[in-house]
Formats: C-alpha cells, structure tokens, sequence
C-alpha cells in the first residue's frame, strides 16, 4: 500500500548507502512536506558515478571522492544555498551558515582543500558526515607502542591478524603514506611503489590479511581481526561494541575524507531536493542520524551535544575526529585514479 | 459400378507429399464413398499414416487436392473438417476422466449441458462402457481406452472416422473382439470408416474396401476377395496372407510353364512366351500320393496351427508351403497337384 | 532402479540425512538468529520478536520487500506464460530452428551475471529506456525464462504428440487446445518452473543491482547495508515457514485424494 | 555477406517473394503453434542477443579523445599481458572446478539413493533440498559465515569433540568451496536425479541378468546413461561457480579475487567498459571450450541429439 | 514318457509369491527339461512375467523352491544363474553399438577380445545382422533389435533361455518371420527356451510344450495339439483358438445331450447325468443343406477371412461359428452337423 500511496504523491529519490540515515528523519520529511522519499541504497562511490549516467536521481550521498570527479565530469548542480532552509537547534527556520553551522575541523579542511587544489566542495556538495580513516586494534593483542612504533605497517606484521579496506584508493593511501609521499601524488613511479609495497604486504601476510569491506564492524569486535583499518565511523560502532578495542591515527598520514548531499544535473525534483538538504542539515535530524549511524556529525551543535553525551574517552576520541597536518584530502585525478584501480587489481590477482 | 448409385465422399487428386528429400506420397488418386469401410493396407513407413494426417489436416500436400464432397479443404484447419480421428495410442487426456473425454469435442462446441450428458451416456452405452463415467482414464485397460478414443470421435458425428492401426497395441484376443466391436458400430452408425493397418487379417476381415499400399503407390483397390483372389501383382499377394510364389511363362491362353512343367490355368489376357508372376496360395496346394500328383517331393517341416497344419514340402526346384488339415510324418515323400483355377497369374513388376 | 537391496538400507539413509543437515544447517542458524534481541549474528542474546517488528514496520525494508515481490511476481507472471508458449512453440520445431533456438536459450544462463547485467545496461543506457520497475522486470524475465524453457521443454517433448491433434481434431482451436489440454498436462511442470523463476528473481542481486534504477529490493538492500541485521533473518524465517507448512498440507492433501481415489474403485 | 541480402536492382528479390508468400499462406495448426513463441523470440533478439552484440562490440572497440570509436583487439590483448590476470582466470576455474567435482560427488550418491525409495518420498526429499533455495543466497552465505568462524558452532563441536584449538576456516579454500557447494547442490542433484528416475530398470536387470555384479551394472549402465543429468549439472554449477561474486568476498577474507571480481572492478570501479566487455567475452569463450570439452566427454548423448 | 529318459533342467515346486494382497501365483508346480522349447501362455496379468522373473532370480518367491539340476538356487543372484533373459522391450543399451551390446555378458567375464570377436561375430551372423557391428541401436528397426537383444543372451551360452513376449512389439508380418527365426534358433543351439506369450498361435507355432496358466494356476501342460484337441476345460479351449462352447449333460459312455438334442461323441471317462462343457470347433462343424443335419438355423454373417469364411449360423438355441472354405449368402437356410470325434466333453469348472 505503500507504493501505491507513493504513485499519487510528489516523489524524492534520494540515493545512499545502506543504512545511512534513521528512517524517522524521512518518515517526518514526507509528513512535513506531504511528499514521498523513495530511497534506493548504494554499496560504494563508484556505483554511483555508474549508475548516475542511467538514471536520474534527485539527492545522493557520495564521499568527496565521487564529488569531485562528478563535477569534473559536470554532472552536479551548482548548489543553491539560499534555498537550503535549516531548522536549528532553537527550532528557528532559516538558512544555513557554513562557517558557523560547521565544526572546525571541517572548515578546516574545506579551506585546505580550496586553497591547494582550487576546488570548492560548497558550491556543490552540502556535508553529511565527517571522518577520516583510523586504525582500530585489540589492546590484548596490540600494545599502543607496537602501532605507534610501526604505523600502517603493523597491517603488514604476520604476527598480527589484519584486514585493509577493500578499496584502490584507501588501500595505495596507506602504502603512500608509509612510504612517504603523498596520498594524492600523480608519480606514477611512486604508485608503482606502493603497488609493491601492498603486493609485498599480501605475499608476507598471507592469511592473516583480509581485504574487508563493511564486515569489520561486526568482526573485529568479534575478535576475528586485531588490527584494521577503518572509517572512524565505524571504529565508534566497533570500540562501542568492544572494550579492548582502541583506535590509532597514524601520524606517517591517513585520509580526512566527508560524506555529502549532492543534486545532479539530470534531478527531476530539485525544488524538493534542496527542501530534503535542508532537512537533513537539520539539528533535529542531524542528531538522529548521527545517533544512528554512529558517524560524526558536521553539524557543530549536534557535534558538541553528542560529544558532552559521551563519557568514555576512547569514544570521545574518536567521534572527534582529531586530524593532523600530514593528513590529506583526496584530490581528483582520472589518469592517476584508473593507473590506482589497474595497479590495485594486480594486487588483488597477485600471489 | 455401383459406384456411380453412391455419394462420393472423398476424393484425392494427385496427392503428393515429401519429408526433405523423400517421397511419401507419390501423385495418389483414391475415391472413397458414403458408408463405406475403407481400410489402407500396406507394410510399415508405406505412408498410410501419412495420408490420414493430410485427410485429417494435419499435414498438408505438396501438391495435389482432397475432396470433401467436391469441396478443396486444403485450407480448412483440422478443427473445421467433418473427420475425427482414433490414434493408434488413444491419445486420451490423462487429466480428464471417462466422462470428459467423450464430451470433450461437444464442450468444444458450447452444447447444452443436458445434450452433452444424453449423447455421452448414449455413446458409452454404445461401446460397452456404461457406468465408467467417472473412472480416470489411466485405471482403464487398453482395449477400454481404445473403446473411449472410439466413443471420443464418434460423438462428434464426423461424416468421417480415421483410425490409425486403433487396435495396433492390444492383444490378439482383445484385437479379434474389437475387430467385430468396430465393424458392428461402423453398421449402425453408418459413418465413413478410413481404417489404417498392416495386419492382413484386420484388413480381410473388416473392409468394404482395401486400399493395398507399398511406399506411396496405391497397388490394388478392391474387396477382401478381389484383393485375395486376385491380387494385381506378386506384392499384394504376398502382403494379403501366405502363398507360394514363382516365375513362369506364358505358353498358351490357358497354360503357363514353371518348375520345368505346363499347367493348366484359368486366367487369361497375357500374351504368349511373357514372363508373369505365379501365385499358388498354400490351401490350394493339394498333397496326394506319391506319382499321383504332378511334382514329387517330401515333406521336410510340420507345424500344427491349431485349425490346419502348415506343411513344407521341398521338391526339386523349391519348397512349397501348404496349408491342409491333415497330418503328416516328416520325411514322408509325397506328390503335390493344384487345381487350373488356383494357379494365379500376375503381371511381373 | 529398484532391486531389492537390503543391506544399503542403513548407509543410504544416513548418507541423505547428513546431506539435508547439511542443507538445513545454516538455514536453522539463521532462523536462531532471526530471535536475538541483539543485532549480532553471532552472538545470542536472547530471545525476541523486535526484527520482525522492524521488518514490518520499517519503510525502507518494507518498501524493498514489496519491491521484491512485485517484480518477482511480474516476472515469473510474463515469464512462465511467454516461456511456456515459446517451449510449446519450440516444440513442434524441426530439428535445426529447435536446437538453434534452444542453445540461444541457454546463452543467459551461461552467460556470467555480471556480464548479462552489464549487457543489460548498456542496452537500456543505448535505447535510452529509464530505468525502474520496467527495466527491472525485463532484466528478470531475460534471466529467468530460459530455466522455464529447459524446465517445461521436456515435458512437452514426453507429451503424447497425438493428444494435441486430437484435441485439433475434435473441434478445439489451437488456443483452446492450449488451454485444455496442453496446459493441464503440464500443470506440475509449469509450477515448478515458476517456482524456479520466482527463487532467482527474488535472491539476484547483481542483475537487479545494474537494473534497478531507484527500485531498491530485498538483495540491494542487504548488499548495502554496512551490518547485516537480522530482520532479513526473520523475513526468511517467514518464508522457509510458509514452504514447511505448504509441504505439509500438499503431502495430506495429496494422502487424502489417493484414498478418496481408492474409496472410488 | 550483407551484399546478398540486398536487393537486385530492378526486380524484386525472390527470396522476399517467398517470404511473404510464406506468410501470406494459411497456416496449419503447427505453424499457428509456432507463432506463439514470437515474444519470446523478441525476448531472445532484443534482451540478449542485442545486448550480447553490444557487449562485443565494446570489446573490440576504444573510445578515442575525439568521441571517434576505434576496432581494436588492444583490449584482449592486455588482459593476456596483464600480470596475474591469467591467473586469476585459472584460480576461477580451479575454484569452480573443485566445486562442481565436490558438488557431483555429494549429489550423484544422493540423487542414486533417493531413486529407490518411493515416488512420494522422491519428491519430498527432492523438496527439501531445493527448498533453502528461497532463502535470500547471502544470508545462506552469512550463515555459514557465521558456522565457520572462530566463534561458530562447527569450531565448538570440533573443540568438544576431539578437543581441537578453534581453527579460522574463513578464507580458505575449505571454506570457498563448501559455501559454493551448498549453495549450487540443488542445481546438481535435481537434473541427476531427473535423469536418474527415467534410466529404464530393465536395463539395469538385463546387465544384472548378463551376468555383471552390481558395480560393474552401476558403472558399465548406470553411470554412462545418466551423464546427460551430469553433464546438464555440471553447466549449472560450472559456469555460475566461476563467476559468483557473494560466496568468495563473505567466505573468502575478501582474498579470493575471482574472474567476477576482475569484471566487475573493470566495469565498476575503473569505468574501463571497453577492457571490462573483453574480458567478459574472453570468460565466456574460455566457458564455452570448457563446457564444449565436457560434451565431449558423452559421446552417447551426442549421438542422440544427432537423430 | 520320455520325460524318463530327458534331463530335468528346472523344478518349481509349489511356488507361491503375492504382491501385498494379491496373491500373483498359487503353488505352482512344473518340470522342464532339456532342450525343449516351453511356452508359458495365459491373458494379461496372470503371472506369467513374474513366473519368468523368478526363475531368472529378478524376484524371490514367497515359499516353495526353484531348482536348477536338483539345486534349489533360491538365494543365487541372477548374475550368477545360468540363464539369460530378452525382456518385453529388448531392453538394449542404448550407449552401447551393436557389437558391444552383444559382447556385454562376455567382456563381464573378462574373456580373451579375440574370442569376445570371434564369438560375437558367430552370433551377429546367426540372427543375421552381420556388418551391423558399429551400428548404434537407436538406429535398428524393431525386429532388428529384438534380434540383437536374442544374440546378447544367446552368446553367454545360459543352459535356459527366458523370453518374455520377445515379439509383442513387431508387427505381424514381421512377427511371423521372428517365430520361425527363434526356434530354428532353438534347434540349432538345443538351449532350453521359456518364452512367455498371450498370443495363442504363437504358442501353438513355437512350442514343444505349452503351459496355460490363469490367474497364477496352471491349467494345463501339453503339447500344442494335446491343448488344441483336448484341452481340460472350457478355459483352455476358449483361450486357445476360437470354439463354440456349450454346457451339455452325459447321457451315456458316448452320448451328450445339448440343444435339447442327443449326439453321438466318442470321450469317455464322464458319469451318466454328468454336467460337462461341450467344445465343438468351427472348423469341426459342417454346412449342410436344410434337413439334412442335425439342427437347423440360418447363417446371419459371412466374413472372408482369406483361407476360409467365418460363418455365424443362427439357430433356435445359440448362435454357432462355423469354419468354411465355402461361401454361403447371408439368409440362407441350413442344417449343421458334427461328427462325433468332433464333440469335446470336459469338466465344468
Ligand atoms: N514428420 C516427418 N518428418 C520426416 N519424415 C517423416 C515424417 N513423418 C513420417 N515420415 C516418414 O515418412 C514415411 C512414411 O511414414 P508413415 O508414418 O506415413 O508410415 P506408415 O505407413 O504409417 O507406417 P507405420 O505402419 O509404421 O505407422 C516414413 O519413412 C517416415 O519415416
Ligand atoms: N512389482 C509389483 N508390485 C505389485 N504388483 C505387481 C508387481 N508386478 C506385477 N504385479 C501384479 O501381478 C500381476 C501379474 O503380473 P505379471 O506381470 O506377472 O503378469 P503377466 O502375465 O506377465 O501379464 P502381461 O501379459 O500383461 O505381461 C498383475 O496383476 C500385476 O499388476
Ligand atoms: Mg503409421
Ligand atoms: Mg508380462
């Protein structure tokens, strides 16, 4: 009955990850707007840039990765801030402040990344959470010296049961960093090396290493791993779960990375669109999703909430999302991105 | 003859069909009348079924017409013929019961319900089957199934019935009672029945009429006895039941030479000195003493057949077959004679 | 293959035995798990209804679940009615059109899901056809209607030939013939073949996956969900119950009509 | 090819003539059958034979700077070239190899046992294996996920029973295999065992009569006439084993990078469709020899489809 | 008799054997010897198949004992019995050509290819399909495959032979030809052959010896013109040929009353007041002019069966079938008449 009520009514497609947003928020957006949200839910950024070609959707939620290589390719909608109407944390109707509204490290990052590669994330993407990427570990089994003494390499100890993300661009990043360069270098000399340094990682390893996707959360607080590298979304989900975990921001550098609300060009319902952003940028619903997913807020009244709710430290820790400078913001290049997914497949059919 | 009194029914005009490079049917001409028993008789792969699909519809000739009733039907779909068919297997519906099946053809039709009960319970009492009305078909024996697949087409009223070798998969006890079952409700119903089978004693026994067939080629047409009596050639007669068959040469209006001696024969209209086949059916053969008849010989093989014994008696130039009801002792040496009117002969082919 | 064999008898049956624990065992972890009052799938807690609650009561996973079933519905609708009048067709093909035709048929079935999927795609992307519900449902009946072809085919090929003509013979129209005969003929066949069609298209994902548009269904959905959670245990809980249940009654039903069918002779 | 199709200049063609004069003919009840497959012949022609040529098309084609498309055979050539690749096709089809021979091992002695037993019983137990069927197939997969680790019950059974220290099946082959077997055996055991119920006893009681044990019977008459079943089985697991992407990425540690995984990251993550399409094809040409290979292998089957 | 002298191969001694409730064979008791050709001849259904089935060890009977040369073989495998079975259908491995076929109970004895060669061959050319070696069975007509299935049990060289209804798929003509092939194959090789058949003219071609059995009794063992002439009962004689049967009273030593006449008979052996069944053959009863036989009727059918006419003649009482080469026009009215060696007196059953 629910799709029949839905043929009548105004409709949103909004696409995301699974599991990504707590159902009440689009339960009160259709009520709110007497419309109907129909979501369709996406494994990794990748599909979506696929997938955008062939079908129109109205709001998706890829990572700044897909952003930027949407925009080149010039499928995103200039964002139109003034339509974008935020309910605060007062219940005060108005538009959203990026400076204000924002937590600091974001702002941050934003600024970074305008000001080294000249790419404007605002223009066209409003953000939805905010992360980087951690290492998460069994204090039974790890001790804090053995990490902070070998970084990303304690992924390549075979003493150690590890699991890297099932990812070309996580996966070369800690190789990057480890070795020294940058994560988003262009050299293609320097990917090679790091091509090595994880085909070398996968020899030495053998089965200790795992190649992971969304499976950690449930099994490295199951003790199956005991190090990992993962969103520090999911290290809040996985620490919360279990108490000898605790998580390790490699100071040799990792990625700082956030995921956004787009319009693409072909939106059939921009109007609604820009309603729904404003919607989810929402105090209200911003601590819903954040409570649910377990991903740190953007919203700086959200994040201050959720942190003073917070008691354990380790939590705290992690939710804040405490960055350095040889972090880096992933930087859009079609050449170096497929010489990444060419050279992360020979990893892969490596033995 | 009396043809020219009955109501031609079907006719086929230079009927001919080929299955890729085969020919089935070779320009096939057959006239069949109203109420006749038409049985097509010829051995295996001959194309009798064949031509009963093209007379049904379901298969469609190559070249050449049929008439119904002077009415080209090339182009008329199985369902609107006024034929019916037996198949050999039944093709009963196994998801129907007794009941159904009959009425199957009638529920086609959208007859009244209150019709279609008379004309079944009618048709089964008919064919002896009264009261199976809601048996499932597979708990019924052969020659009951057999009786349904009758009762099935019959009560369509087809001007037509084709059965294709309907009583092929009984057993001989069961075959010989529905020989007789079919041809009484042939009578009564006054149907056309186009009967096809290889069995010469299905043929002799039933037909009005015999169509002998060998490999797309219409041989003979005529009555039982024509056909036994006096087939057109050495083929019929050594399809229409047993005999004994030579080469010989024409030497006078009534004379005919073979196994080195002249007969005495009846039949006439072949020139002298001509090459004709000789048939001598084997109960025309007739032993007698030794010297008394006209080839000696011995008797080299005796088998009781129940009615009459069947007898191999090797003489010097061949063995002859005979058919008598009396026994006799193996290495008995005898003579055997026949009589001018059981000589027979035929055109060689 | 019957011969009386008595000494097998011990080994046999524990040999099918083990091979239906096998079957069911990851089947009855799932359906445990379907009860835990916690999201693991490893962990019992304790006993609870709340993922049944959730799947009913949760949009998103309704909406995938109705999703699911109406295309899978759809397509195993067009599917089995399309493929078992083509198989009828096919049937009565000569020998080089049938073979032809049926090696095609087997084409989507050896083909790689991912390739068919991709395949797929750029047909849609090419033709410029939006996709949902119809792209969808196209992709179903392409992968699901060679296995009622090779599932019903068979069966029409046993079929007495002459059954049909006498159906022809007595006065049905082919159409009717089809409906009258044919069909009930092989009803059981059909049921099957539907079934089949019905289990593909409700479990494929990657077809679904590149097909979809914004459709979401029950396999997109776990794919991309970041934790499994057992509301699809309970949704499967639901379902391996209904086909227990189903088994049950048909096999009294079927009990019951062969003694009314003794009773009768 | 194309040139004789065309029509002569000036008069019409007769093979158009006999084409519509074909059409134009009244049809008998067999052609009128026939007709009923059109749309599914539409089916075959537009969702798979299109999609197919398109799919090859891409193969053999690369997009150039200038939106201009180029014939190319660079696209298989590369993946001969690439390091590992060939042997991820290898691993594929040793893993699917392994897996049907497992599947064939387990299901011909139980398709062999179930057809002694009564007509009600075959059927229910047919039922009951192919009943896990409807349960979505990842969740089957996560299931024995879930029985293998560390964790699971098969670890604590193994533990009670001969005391043995909690072993990580996940991520072997061990584990590959048995996800793949479970999930593809009732596409092995149903075509065995519909071949197996039509072997027609009396030939199994004439080799018995001629003097052959039972073994001899099983493997002289038996087993020769049920390779059809066999064959038929081993296509369905053959061919979707090599290809399946869920069992190796939830069973496998995410080590297993199998031929799917190769196509989809082409497809998918690099967005090389052209590189993507070829290896598609190179798949299912390897495919087809292979299952060409098997055919081989029953020369009595081929010798009926001769007829 | 000479049973005396021949060799005892096999005894049944009252074999009993049921399917659940039915009781398929009632203590069966028989001895066949030597190099005889035995028929087992009884209608669908009375238990000659499992009779077969048993001696060839596919079935275990529920009491009583088989034995072979005085060895009660109850619990030998049929793969280790001395005989060898053709199955209704042939049953031929449709894997294996022609050669391998026939060589299957050979290469199972692991016997020398040379001789496997030599031997086949031998029996190919016996039933006359030699240079079919490599053919593959599919592709063989009927009778050609049901020769093959004969050469595969013959070259084991079994002591027995078991036939079961080999021919019942042919057709007649061919089936004719097949009944003098196998027993001259039975001649030649002096293997004991059971063969089970419903055909009673088959039965009566072939045997040396025929069983009748009815449901799961023996009704009588004879030889063919023992079971013809004399058959025990109004059973017998009605399955073996077509006969008019009658119930009679024994008026005297020679004397049966029927008809409400008296008639002259030659059997014995029944007491004065006695009900018998009387069988007189059609064949046995005579067409005479009105007046001049014993009771008067009138012929009301005529069927030309080739060899003779089947002539109903109806009477005051019942309707006699007479046997003639003589043909009478439907109407006509005539006496009967039998002679006395012709009437058959037996027990009622
Ligand atoms: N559909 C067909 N395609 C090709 N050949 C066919 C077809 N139908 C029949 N034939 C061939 O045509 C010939 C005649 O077949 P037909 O069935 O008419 O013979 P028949 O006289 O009925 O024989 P039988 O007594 O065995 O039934 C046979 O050689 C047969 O193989
Ligand atoms: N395996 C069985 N289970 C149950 N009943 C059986 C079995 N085999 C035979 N019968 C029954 O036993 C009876 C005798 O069967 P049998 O096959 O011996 O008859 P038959 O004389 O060979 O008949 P036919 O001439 O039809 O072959 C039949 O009523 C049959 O239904
Ligand atoms: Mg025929
Ligand atoms: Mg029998």
């Amino acid at each position: 009955e629910r799709m029949m009520g839905c043929l009548s009514k105004e409709t949103l497609n909004i696409y995301n990850w699974g599991e990504y947003m707590d159902s009440a928020t689009i339960t009160s957006f259709e009520e709110k707007y007497n419309v109907c949200v129909n979501v369709s839910t996406f494994p990794d950024n990748e599909t979506v840039v696929t997938k955008m070609r062939l079908q129109s959707f109205d709001v998706i939620f890829p990572s700044e990765v897909a952003v930027q290589q949407l925009v080149s390719e010039d499928r995103l909608e200039e964002l139109d801030w003034d339509k974008i109407i935020i309910t605060d944390k007062a219940g005060n109707e108005r538009h959203f402040d990026a400076t204000n509204d924002l937590i600091d490290p974001l702002v941050a990052q934003l600024a970074k990344a305008k000001s080294e590669t000249g790419f404007d994330y605002l223009k066209y993407a409003a953000p939805y959470f905010f992360q980087n990427i951690t290492l998460v570990y069994n204090t039974k089994v790890i001790s804090k010296e053995e990490i902070e003494e070998q970084q990303w390499n304690i992924l390549r100890n075979p003493k150690y049961k590890g699991a890297v993300r099932e990812s070309s661009r996580d996966a070369f990043m800690i190789a990057l960093h480890q070795l020294g360069y940058s994560s988003n270098t262009t050299d293609l000399e320097k990917i090679g090396e790091a091509e090595t340094w994880l085909k070398e990682q996968k020899k030495v390893m053998g089965s200790q290493i795992a190649y992971l996707i969304d499976e950690v959360i449930d099994d490295v607080p199951a003790g199956l791993y005991d190090a990992a590298m993962v969103f520090s979304g999911d290290a809040f989900t996985i620490m919360d779960a279990n108490e000898d975990i605790d998580f390790y921001n490699p100071s040799v550098g990792t990625d700082i990375c956030w995921d956004s609300m787009i319009v693409p060009k072909n939106a059939q319902n921009k109007e609604l669109a820009y309603k729904f952003i404003g919607h989810m940028l929402s105090y209200e619903q911003g601590l819903l999703n954040t409570e649910m997913v377990g991903y740190t807020s953007p919203l700086k009244d959200v994040y201050n909430d959720v942190i003073a709710s917070l008691e354990d430290p380790r939590l705290i820790g992690i939710y804040s999302v405490i960055t350095s400078e040889t972090d880096e913001v992933y930087s859009f290049d079609l050449a170096t991105k497929q010489a990444i997914e060419s050279a992360w497949a020979r990893v892969k059919a490596s033995s | 003859m009396d043809g020219l009194q009955r109501h031609v029914l079907i006719e086929l005009k230079d009927l001919t069909k080929s299955f890729g490079k085969n020919v089935i049917l070779k320009k096939l001409n057959l006239t069949i009348y109203e109420n006749e028993f038409v049985t097509l008789l010829g051995p295996s792969g001959c194309g009798k079924t064949t031509l009963l699909r093209i007379i049904g519809g379901f298969e469609r000739a190559d070249s050449g017409a049929v008439f119904f009733e002077g009415k080209d039907v090339a182009n008329i779909p199985p369902h609107k013929r006024p034929t019916n068919t037996v198949f050999q297997k039944y093709a009963l519906f196994p998801h129907l019961n007794v009941f159904e099946n009959v009425a199957y053809g009638l529920r086609v039709k959208k007859m009244d319900k209150n019709v279609i009960q008379t004309k079944v319970t009618e048709m089964l009492k008919m064919v002896g089957l009264e009261g199976f009305e809601t048996r499932s078909i597979q708990k019924l024996s052969g020659g009951q199934q057999q009786r349904i697949a009758i009762a099935r087409a019959l009560v369509n009223e087809p001007k037509v019935l084709l059965l294709d070798e309907p009583l092929g998969a009984l057993d001989l006890k069961l075959r010989q009672e529905m020989q007789y079952e079919l041809k009484r409700i042939q009578k009564e119903t006054e149907i056309t029945f186009i009967y096809v089978t290889h069995d010469q004693e299905e043929a002799l026994t039933m037909s009005d009429k015999i169509v002998v067939m060998r490999d797309g080629d219409i041989h003979q047409v005529g009555t039982p006895q024509e056909i036994y009596n006096n087939p057109v050639n050495k083929y019929v007669a050594k399809f229409v039941g047993e005999s004994n068959l030579l080469s010989g040469i024409v030497k006078g209006p009534t004379k005919v030479k073979f196994d080195g001696m002249t007969f005495e024969c009846e039949q006439q209209g072949f020139l002298k000195d001509q090459e004709v086949d000789v048939m001598i059916r084997p109960e025309d053969v007739k032993i007698v003493a030794l010297g008394r008849g006209k080839i000696d010989g011995t008797i080299t093989d005796v088998i009781f057949k129940g009615t009459y014994f069947e007898i191999d008696v090797t003489t010097a130039n061949r063995v002859y077959a005979v058919e008598t009801t009396q026994e006799y002792p193996i290495g008995k040496e005898v003579s055997i004679r026949f009589y001018p009117d059981c000589i027979h002969l035929m055109e060689k082919i | 293959m019957k011969i009386k064999k008595t000494r097998k008898f011990n080994f046999s049956v524990i040999y099918v035995i083990l091979v239906l624990i096998f079957c069911y065992a990851p089947i009855l972890s799932l359906v445990i798990f379907s009860f835990n009052s916690d999201r693991s799938l490893t962990n019992f807690q304790s006993f609870s209804f709340i993922w049944y609650d959730k799947l009913f009561n949760d949009g998103q996973v309704m909406t995938a679940v109705l999703n699911t079933i109406f295309v899978a519905v759809v397509a195993t609708l067009v599917s089995t009615v399309l493929g078992t009048l083509a198989a009828i067709a096919i049937s009565r093909m000569k020998k080089v059109m049938r073979d032809g035709l049926l090696n095609l048929n087997n084409l989507p079935m050896i083909n790689p899901e991912i390739v068919t999927a991709v395949s797929l795609l750029l047909l849609f992307l090419s033709l410029g056809i939006g996709q949902g519900y119809l792209t969808m449902i196209l992709a179903h009946i392409t992968f699901t209607i060679p296995y009622v072809i090779v599932t019903v085919y068979p069966k029409l090929r046993e079929m007495d030939e002459n059954m049909v003509e006498a159906s022809l013979d007595l006065g049905a129209t082919p159409l009717g013939t089809i409906w009258h005969i044919i069909i009930p003929n092989i009803k059981t066949v059909i049921i099957s073949a539907a079934s089949l069609c019905f289990t593909l298209s409700f479990d494929d994902f990657v077809i679904s996956y590149f097909t979809a548009g914004t459709v979401n269904n029950i396999s997109i959905y776990l794919y991309t969900l970041r934790r499994l959670e057992p509301t699809i245990n309970a949704l499967s809980t639901i379902i391996i119950t209904g086909i227990i249940i189903v088994l049950v009654l048909s096999n009294t039903i079927k009990h019951k009509k062969v003694n009314d069918n003794e009773d009768e002779d | 090819m194309i040139g004789t199709v065309k029509k002569a200049p000036g008069g019409r063609s007769p093979l158009l003539k006999q084409i519509k004069a074909y059409i134009k003919r009244p049809k008998t009840a067999l052609e009128r059958f026939k007709l009923l497959g059109i749309p599914y012949y539409l089916i075959l022609l537009v969702l798979v034979i299109i999609p197919m040529i398109l799919i090859l098309f891409y193969a053999i084609t690369t997009p150039n700077k200038d939106d201009a498309i180029l014939l190319t055979l660079n696209n298989f050539i590369a993946f001969f070239q690439e390091e590992g690749f060939v042997g991820v096709l290898w691993d594929s089809i040793r893993i699917s190899g392994i897996t049907t021979i497992v599947t064939l091992l387990i299901a011909y002695p139980l398709a062999y046992i179930i057809c002694d037993y009564k007509l009600k019983k075959q059927a229910l137990i047919i039922l009951l294996v192919s009943a896990p069927m409807w349960v979505n197939m990842l969740l089957r997969t996560i299931a024995w996920k879930q029985i293998l680790s560390t964790a699971g019950p098969l670890n604590a059974a193994l533990g009670w029973l001969f005391g043995m220290e909690p072993i990580n099946f996940l991520g072997t082959d061990f584990a590959v295999v048995l996800g793949m077997v479970y999930i593809f055996l009732p596409f092995m055991v149903i075509p065995i065992y519909n071949n197996l119920s039509k072997i027609d006893n009396r030939l199994i009681e004439a080799s018995l009569d001629l003097g052959a044990s039972r073994k001899y019977t099983f493997f002289k008459v038996t087993l020769p006439l049920s390779l059809p079943g066999v064959l038929s089985g081993v296509t369905m697991v053959l061919l979707p084993s090599a290809t399946t992407l869920v069992v190796p990425r939830f069973l496998g540690e995410g080590r297993y990078f199998l031929i799917g995984n190769l196509i989809e990251q082409k497809f998918l993550k690099s967005g090389l469709w052209n590189y993507g399409a070829a290896i598609s094809i190179i798949l299912v040409v390897v495919l087809f020899i292979i299952l060409f290979l098997t055919k081989k292998v029953d020369r009595f089957h081929k010798d009926e489809e001769d007829d």
